[in-house]
């Protein structure tokens, strides 16, 4: 019953969200960059359903752009961490060797390594554009899923089902993909959700520092951090795309658990 | 006993060793030069009894120094001490920012600074320079101030040692450096003006608070953990007015906020597009949204504040819609992408980018906004490797040296904006000029940045405190740093 | 053990090298130039000449990497090129604070998630399971700066209770100390119970399926008896290896939360010498947290017996 | 005069079971009465397990008690608060599961295991249980009892865990003690000490027992009552005796006749002089045991130069103690282990140093079935796929002819209906089972068979052994058979090798070694071996006055 309620709740949760991120390809309902220094940060107001910004902004319509730009930033860089970490955790776990010893040793010297010096060196190389903050998220990100991915590659292929495959004649690619992966999906589930809330909580981490997705494009997180200094004459500001940051992350918690739940056949 | 923000560390033993306001207001209060600046930008004597006698040929200059001053660690101030610290600053590998405006790099070349005298010192020139004072007294040069022996002595300083009013009693890297009233100190006679006058250390003790992040200020002043906001972020002025307790102070300062144009190359090598790009800025909007009315729009490139200012000078280049599109059909633009590079660690400097970016979008001049961080635009600025940048001045109490700043030759000097040989003459002319004289020389290069439009000023800068009301005698000021002798804290 | 901690500190010596020269090349990479954002707007091509000539920076960069290579091993990470604070000193000091605050708001956080997420297990599909998921993901997804903010505020200015700026050190006086570190402890705390609390659950999860919790069972034991002594143990070793990572990760990420509260800690060190491009002290601060990093995972992997014997030092 | 109890302990009525509309158990009903001890019999999957559990409310979640009542001295369980109930188990309940393995706290020291229900239902001082557990330990023969409280599970072999689970359970002195299948883990020899000391400890308390198993043998030994089982069903029940020796039913019938009787066997085939399919030649094989510091630590000696031929179409079974190297030996054989000495030949062709993907046929033509069933099936697979994936690299099979291979294998080990189950959802038998589908589906020359039918009940057993038999007879397959059921190894093995601590000690033809051991551990085998020769051989008056048997 709670897996119905995850995935209820998650999916209207997740389809509003989605729903508003579509819509605004193609509608808002004001320009989300008009700058309109004479109506700045006013309350909500007919005309400005959730306010404007410092720049006179619609807030509305840059939380819903925004919708689509985090969205889509945290999505590709959650594909990108959990792919790559996923394949090199599963390699390196399955096959060990000298391989291993070398991608483990590069892999904890980035893992001992903060994530915004790698934002800002990224972006330094690539230049500040929403690709380069999805690479860098995604190298801070992807040594962490190796790690974990890897951790428990190590534990299956000591499992004798896996060995049992081996037995039946099955390459190592194929004993991989249909038993070791398949296994490791729960706790890579648990981890992509978790890591989709921390991205769009790191790109407001970096648009703060003035390393995410440039203005004046609106991500929820440069919204978030650019109302730091409004705090208390513009609440709204803050909490608005603030809220829509936790619906959101609440969503992919609730279909996370929903999907590992649904990938476990015992329950 | 008074505590005051400090937006970073001290960050060098030697005057102005680092040209950040942070170093230069500690240092203020520690060093003093043999000149300075009044407010009004007139030099004054400091250290030095009176001003100098200069020499027929106008190539020696001779200090007479006062009488009993000591320094904070209670040597005497001598010629020996005086000359000392000079050749100590114009060595090359001390790295003195300011070495270049003695160097010859400008129109001043010192060629020794000798103690003539037991109390008498005499700095001769290769060729004469009438500039001298001017760049000796400059407070972003720390009025090269005159250090101990301990430190000339010495490769590696560990704390400065001056003749200010303030001593350093300690420093916590990164946290707070506490001064406290040098007994000693011997304050001059006439009344306090700009840096010059009498210097009253009326408080046992000033605390810096290193404080960076504006939020934390803001909170900080509040709780009343400190007593002083110096340069208060302009976000929280408004809130800050409407409290009880705290007042939020401002005044015009000798500064513009400007956007450099790379004239040399790029999109902007056409000075109908640029003025079409400087016509089409709301500088009020700009102001309103970005400084809160703390700022005055202006386009002109002499500070508001100036005595030279003219409203005129100002709107040849002032926001006008209607003038863009013909700017544009002038200068054949066909849509060319402007990039406006600005960084996010001053918001001052970022919003002003997004709002260019919003104003030039809706005069349909295509433009893309690049934000990066400070140190990576810095370099970009020095190498002229930029098309439009958001740049700010600090303050200097004579709007002549902004101008010698930006004035030069780009081949020479990459950071150089306005490359105009006429331009650098006139500029030449009016430094050399005594205040009196300088009005017409303002005029002509008024009418030649008009033409010319190399840069773009959106407003005259001004400097804004905000200090609780048990702060007495503060006040803020052109300098825009702020000076705590004359100040006391009631209890 | 002792064979084990020294053969696991050995292991730690390549990795840290690889860190040194990572971080040597990726701070070399990133455009900007000390000796500029030394000067301040009004530098010269001869003063920056001058400085980076003092401080080496002429060299080239494997020289540079070398000669700092070398005084490392001598125990010597250089001096700040802004201050010229010894970086060791400095870096020592800062870490302290940061692994402080970091500690106890991990440790914290750990006694909070531990019985939260093993009661949100128990009672799996609850209403009261939903209510604290969705509480901790609520947790999960306030940004640091914000909430930070907020408590400062509260208990800052409205209620004046807690000093707003600065710090005094342990040394200097212990309880003023505490009321500095509150807040900061505090806002990590409401972040950290979040991510812990989900995986404390999702591993009770598995654990209560055992035989051997229903063999406690069948002993009579009360179901308390059954969570805190069964099944927090069992489930407790995976987390082991969260908070190993957390932990980490913290000690490079704690910058924000630093700067809010002004706090001296390593965190905002390191963005500051980052931004001030003071290659010293940046490398300083890595290698502490390459360091810190790499003894967290130690005295993890030392703890990990405890919660799952099974598992041996050798 | 235990028959005329006026009050049983344990009473049972009609109760039904039932998970997600399905029916498991449907309507079983029986006493235990103060003393006695009931045996719960019938096949895998039959749903003893269930019942057991229902006893102290401890199904899984989604399966629960449908109708129907147990009634403890006459109170109601089903009805009872959880606090009560909670002071039912342990102090009046006790029970050890079926898998003793994973029923200990891998995260608790013994000492505290033992004495945590103790501290609960006794008021009994710290020292005072402590001498207790040394006590009890020492009863079951666990040397060094002091030591034992400070280890954890791990370091204990199975039979000892197994028996530091009985000790635990027995500490309390329940009066009604559930026994689920407590030996099926345990080598021959282990298994006889478990039981001896698990009624030995009952009689000196006066527990009543329900016991659960398949082992007849046992059954015969112990029991004073018999209730047998079929698919949720009660077939008959009554006193041992006469079930044993007039069943009533069918089903019973079967069961009883299935258990495999030593009886001499029908002349044998010898594999003299054929060329043999599979060969060990002076196999050595050692693990790993981690780095010490600097240098390596000695490898630990687990193979030293074993020689094993088989020939097409033969059995061989390999038995002896827990440890000896059995299993090692058949992975070794299957190359599911690397050597390090001597040669591999499959059909005369060295493979022992062959990469996996040069091995061609071999992988298809050897299988094995794992000791541990469990852990072997793939828990994210259903049963239907996990066999078919044995069929993956049969050339030419359309996708029906594999699905029809499937089934039919599927429904030769009785598990016709179980294709679209996962693991979790079967009994240990039924795992078991399908194992053992896995590894014969694609019809291999040869078969690793470790342990094969240690969990299955009789008619499985009977089942899978007739299975073995028949493949061999029809298609020639060669079987390596491991296994401690001397009676099983006889029925089907035509020749029997002994090992001990990693060299062959004994080997000859089956009904040689079993008429005349040399060695004295094969001696000591024999003897323990609880083999019934015919029910009717076995008398009540017999139970339970057999001393400890070493
Ligand atoms: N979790 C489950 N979900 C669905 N069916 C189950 C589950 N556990 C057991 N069953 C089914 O319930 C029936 C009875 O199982 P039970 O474990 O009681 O058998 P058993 O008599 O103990 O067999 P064995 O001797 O093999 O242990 C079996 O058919 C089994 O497949
Ligand atoms: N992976 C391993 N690493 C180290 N030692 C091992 C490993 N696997 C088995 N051993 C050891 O090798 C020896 C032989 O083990 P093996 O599993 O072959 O015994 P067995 O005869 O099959 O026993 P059982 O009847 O209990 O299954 C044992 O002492 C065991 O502890
Ligand atoms: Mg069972
Ligand atoms: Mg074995």
């Amino acid at each position: 019953m709670f897996a119905r309620l995850n995935l209820i709740f998650g999916g209207i949760l997740g389809s509003v969200v989605l729903g508003m991120a579509l819509l605004a390809l193609v509608w808002t309902p004001a320009s989300p960059v008009a700058i309109d220094p004479i109506n700045r940060l006013s309350g909500p107001i007919p005309g400005h359903l959730f306010g404007t910004d410092e720049f006179g902004r619609d807030i509305l319509s840059r939380i819903m752009t925004g919708a689509w730009t985090s969205l889509s930033v945290a999505f590709l860089t959650v594909a990108f961490a959990v792919i790559c970490g996923s394949a090199i955790g599963l390699l390196t776990g399955f096959y060990r060797g000298w391989f291993d010893r070398i991608a483990m040793l590069l892999n904890d010297a980035l893992l001992a390594f903060p994530g915004i010096l790698l934002a800002l060196g990224i972006v330094a190389i690539i230049g500040p554009s929403k690709y380069g903050i999805i690479i860098a998220l995604g190298i801070a990100y992807t040594p962490k899923v190796i790690r974990i991915v890897r951790g428990t590659v190590l534990s299956l292929r000591q499992k004798e089902f896996v060995e049992a495959s081996r037995a039946l004649g099955n390459g190592s690619v194929f004993t991989m993909l249909r038993h070791v992966l398949p296994n490791s999906f729960a706790p890579i589930a648990v981890l992509a959700t978790s890591l989709f809330g921390w991205v769009i909580l790191a790109e407001s981490a970096l648009s703060f520092l003035g390393l995410g997705v440039p203005p004046p494009a609106a991500t929820w997180g440069n919204m978030l951090s650019a109302a730091r200094p409004h705090l208390s004459t513009a609440p709204w500001m803050s909490i608005i795309p603030g809220g829509f940051i936790a619906l959101t992350l609440l969503s992919i918690n609730l279909l996370g658990d929903a999907l590992r739940d649904w990938l476990d056949p015992r329950m | 006993e008074l505590v005051s923000g400090l937006a970073g560390d001290m960050r060098a033993v030697i005057p102005a060793g680092s040209t950040d306001d942070s170093t230069l207001t500690v240092q203020q209060h520690v060093y003093e030069g043999l000149v300075t600046w009044k407010e009004n930008g007139e030099v004054a004597p400091m250290l030095a009894k009176d001003l100098p006698q200069v020499s027929e040929d106008g190539r020696s200059y001779t200090f007479k120094l006062r009488e009993g001053v000591t320094f904070h660690d209670g040597t005497p101030l001598t010629a020996e001490a005086v000359a000392k610290s000079w050749n100590y600053l114009l060595e090359p590998e001390r790295g003195w920012s300011c070495r270049q405006y003695f160097d010859g790099s400008g129109p001043v070349e010192i060629a020794s600074v000798e103690a003539s005298g037991e109390l008498e010192v005499t700095f001769t020139l290769v060729e004469a320079a009438p500039a001298l004072l001017t760049q000796m007294a400059r407070a972003d040069c720390g009025e090269g101030g005159i250090m101990a022996e301990a430190i000339t002595s010495t490769d590696t300083p560990q704390k400065p040692i001056g003749t200010g009013p303030y001593m350093i009693e300690s420093r916590r890297s990164n946290q707070d450096i506490v001064l406290t009233r040098f007994e000693d100190y011997s304050p001059r006679e006439e009344p306090a003006d700009g840096y010059a006058g009498k210097k009253e250390a009326l408080l046992d003790k000033i605390t810096f608070l290193i404080i960076p992040d504006p939020a934390a200020n803001y909170s900080a002043l509040r709780a009343g953990e400190i007593d002083v906001w110096p340069a208060i972020a302009l976000s929280y002025a408004e809130e800050l007015d409407g409290l009880d307790s705290i007042s939020v102070d401002s005044v015009n300062i000798p500064s513009i906020s400007t956007f450099a144009f790379q004239t040399s190359k790029g999109p902007l090598t056409d000075p109908a597009l640029r003025k079409a790009v400087n016509r089409a800025l709301d500088r009020k909007g700009m102001v309103d949204a970005i400084a809160m009315g703390y700022a005055t729009p202006s386009a002109s490139v002499i500070p508001v504040s100036s005595q030279f200012f003219d409203e005129a000078g100002s709107e040849a280049l002032s926001y006008d819609p209607q003038e863009v599109a013909a700017l544009l059909e002038a200068a054949d633009y066909d849509g060319t992408e402007i990039v406006i590079t600005t960084n996010k660690n001053y918001s001052v400097m970022y919003e002003t980018g997004v709002m260019a970016q919003a104003y030039l979008e809706a005069a349909g001049i295509r433009s893309r906004l690049e934000v990066i961080d400070f140190a990576t635009q810095l370099p970009n600025y020095y190498s002229g490797d930029y098309q439009m940048m958001t740049w700010n001045y600090a303050p200097t109490l004579d709007p002549a040296l902004i101008l010698d700043r930006v004035t030069g030759p780009k081949a020479t000097t990459a950071s150089k904006i306005w490359d105009n040989p006429q331009a650098r003459e006139l500029v030449d002319r009016l430094i050399a000029a005594p205040i009196g004289e300088r009005q017409a020389i303002y005029d002509e290069i008024q009418t030649l940045y008009a033409e010319d439009a190399p840069m773009l000023v959106w407003a005259s800068s001004q400097a804004t405190s905000a200090y609780s009301d048990k702060v007495q005698g503060y006040e803020v000021w052109a300098g825009r740093k702020p000076r705590y002798w004359g100040v006391t804290v009631e209890e | 053990m002792a064979q084990f901690l020294v053969k696991r500190l050995l292991m730690a010596i390549p990795t840290l090298l690889l860190v040194a020269l990572l971080v040597f090349m990726l701070v070399r990479l990133i455009p900007g130039d000390p000796a500029l954002i030394l000067l301040g707007d009004g530098a010269d091509a001869n003063s920056v000449a001058a400085i980076n000539r003092r401080l080496g920076l002429d060299q080239p960069l494997p020289v540079q990497f070398f000669i700092w290579l070398g005084n490392v091993f001598q125990g010597d990470l250089g001096n700040s090129i802004l201050t010229g604070d010894p970086v060791l000193a400095l870096v020592w000091d800062r870490f302290q604070l940061s692994a402080t605050i970091i500690l106890l708001a991990v440790g914290t956080a750990t006694l909070i998630a531990v019985p939260v997420g093993i009661f949100a297990a128990w009672r799996q599909g609850s209403g009261m399971d939903f209510t604290l998921v969705a509480l901790a993901t609520l947790g999960l997804s306030i940004p640091s700066f914000w909430l930070g903010l907020m408590l400062l505020m509260l208990f800052g200015i409205q209620l004046g209770w807690l000093p707003v700026v600065g710090y005094v050190s342990f040394g200097q006086d212990a309880s003023l100390a505490i009321t500095y570190l509150v807040l900061p402890v505090l806002t990590l705390i409401l972040i950290e119970v979040g991510v812990l609390t989900r995986m404390v659950r999702s591993s009770a999860i598995e654990v209560l399926r055992l035989e051997y919790v229903t063999h406690a069972r069948a002993k009579g034991l009360s179901e308390r008896s059954v969570l805190f002594r069964h099944v927090l143990p069992n489930s407790f070793a995976p987390t082991l290896t969260l908070i190993g990572i957390v932990l980490g990760t913290l000690l490079g990420g704690i910058a924000v939360v630093e700067t809010v509260f002004t706090l001296p800690g390593l965190g905002r060190l390191l963005v500051e010498s980052i931004y001030s491009r003071d290659y010293p002290v940046v490398q300083g601060c890595l290698l502490m947290i390459a360091t810190g990093y790499v003894v967290v995972n130690l005295i993890v992997d030392l703890l990990y017996p405890f919660f799952d014997p099974r598992v041996t030092l050798e | 005069m235990i028959f005329n109890a006026p009050q049983p302990t344990l009473s049972v009525s009609d109760i039904r079971i039932g998970m997600r509309g399905s029916e498991l158990i449907k309507g079983v009903s029986f006493d235990v009465h103060p003393g006695q001890v009931v045996a719960l019999v019938g096949e895998s999957g039959s749903g003893k397990t269930m019942i057991g559990r229902a006893v102290l409310r401890l199904l899984p979640d989604v399966i629960r008690p449908t109708s129907g009542d147990i009634l403890y001295h006459g109170t109601s369980i089903l009805s009872l608060s959880q606090r009560r109930m909670r002071a039912l188990r342990g102090e009046k309940i006790g029970m050890v599961f079926q898998e003793p393995l994973v029923s200990l706290n891998p995260a608790m020291r013994i000492g505290r295991q033992m004495a945590e229900a103790m501290r609960l239902h006794t008021s009994l001082s710290p020292a005072e249980i402590r001498e207790r557990s040394i006590a009890m330990l020492r009863r079951i023969q666990i040397s060094d009892p002091e030591a034992c409280l400070a280890a954890y599970p791990h370091q204990f072999s199975g039979g000892m865990r197994q028996r530091i689970m009985l000790a635990s359970v027995m500490l309390l002195r329940p009066d009604l003690l559930i026994a689920d299948e407590p030996t099926t883990a345990l080598d021959t020899l282990s298994q006889l000490e478990v039981l001896e000391t698990m009624m030995d400890l009952t009689r000196d308390v006066g527990t009543s027992v329900l016991l659960i198993t398949h082992n007849l043998g046992l059954v015969a030994k112990y029991a004073d009552y018999v209730v047998v089982l079929k698919q949720g069903e009660v077939v008959e029940a009554g006193p041992t005796r006469d079930i044993l020796d007039n069943p009533q039913r069918e089903y019973t019938r079967r069961l009883i006749e299935s258990v495999p009787t030593r009886d001499p066997h029908q002349p044998q085939l010898s594999h003299d002089g054929r060329p043999s399919i599979l060969e060990a030649r002076n196999v050595v094989l050692s693990y790993d045991q981690g780095t010490a510091l600097w240098a390596r630590r000695p490898r630990k000696q687990v193979l030293r130069d074993v020689s094993l031929a088989i020939a097409p179409g033969e059995i061989v079974a390999v038995v002896g103690g827990s440890g000896s190297g059995k299993t090692t030996l058949g992975r070794a054989m299957l190359r599911l282990q690397d050597i390090d000495a001597g040669q591999i030949l499959y059909n005369g062709q060295d493979v022992a140093r062959r990469a996996d993907r040069q091995l061609g046929d071999f992988r298809r033509k050897c299988q094995i079935v794992f000791q541990d069933p469990f852990s072997s099936l793939d828990p994210r697979m259903r049963v239907g796929a996990i066999v078919a994936e044995a069929l993956r690299h049969e050339r030419g099979l359309s996708a029906r002819q594999r699905r029809e291979r499937t089934e039919q294998v599927l429904s030769e080990v009785g598990l016709a209906d179980y294709r679209r189950r996962y693991p979790h959802e079967l009994s240990g038998g039924q795992r078991q089972r399908v194992a053992i589908a896995r590894a014969i589906v694609s019809q291999p020359d040869v078969i690793v068979a470790d342990e094969p039918i240690s969990a299955l009940d009789m008619t499985i057993q009977k089942q899978v052994l007739e299975l073995f038999e028949r493949l061999q007879r029809e298609r020639g397959f060669a079987c390596i058979f491991i296994s401690h059921d001397l009676a099983a190894v006889q029925q089907v093995a035509q020749r029997i090798i002994v090992m001990e601590n990693g060299t062959i000690v004994e080997e000859g033809p089956c009904d040689a070694v079993f008429e005349n051991p040399q060695h004295e551990y094969t001696r000591r085998l024999l003897a323990a071996s609880p083999m019934l020769a015919r029910p009717s051989e076995t008398r009540g008056n017999e139970k339970r006055e057999e001393p400890v048997n070493e």
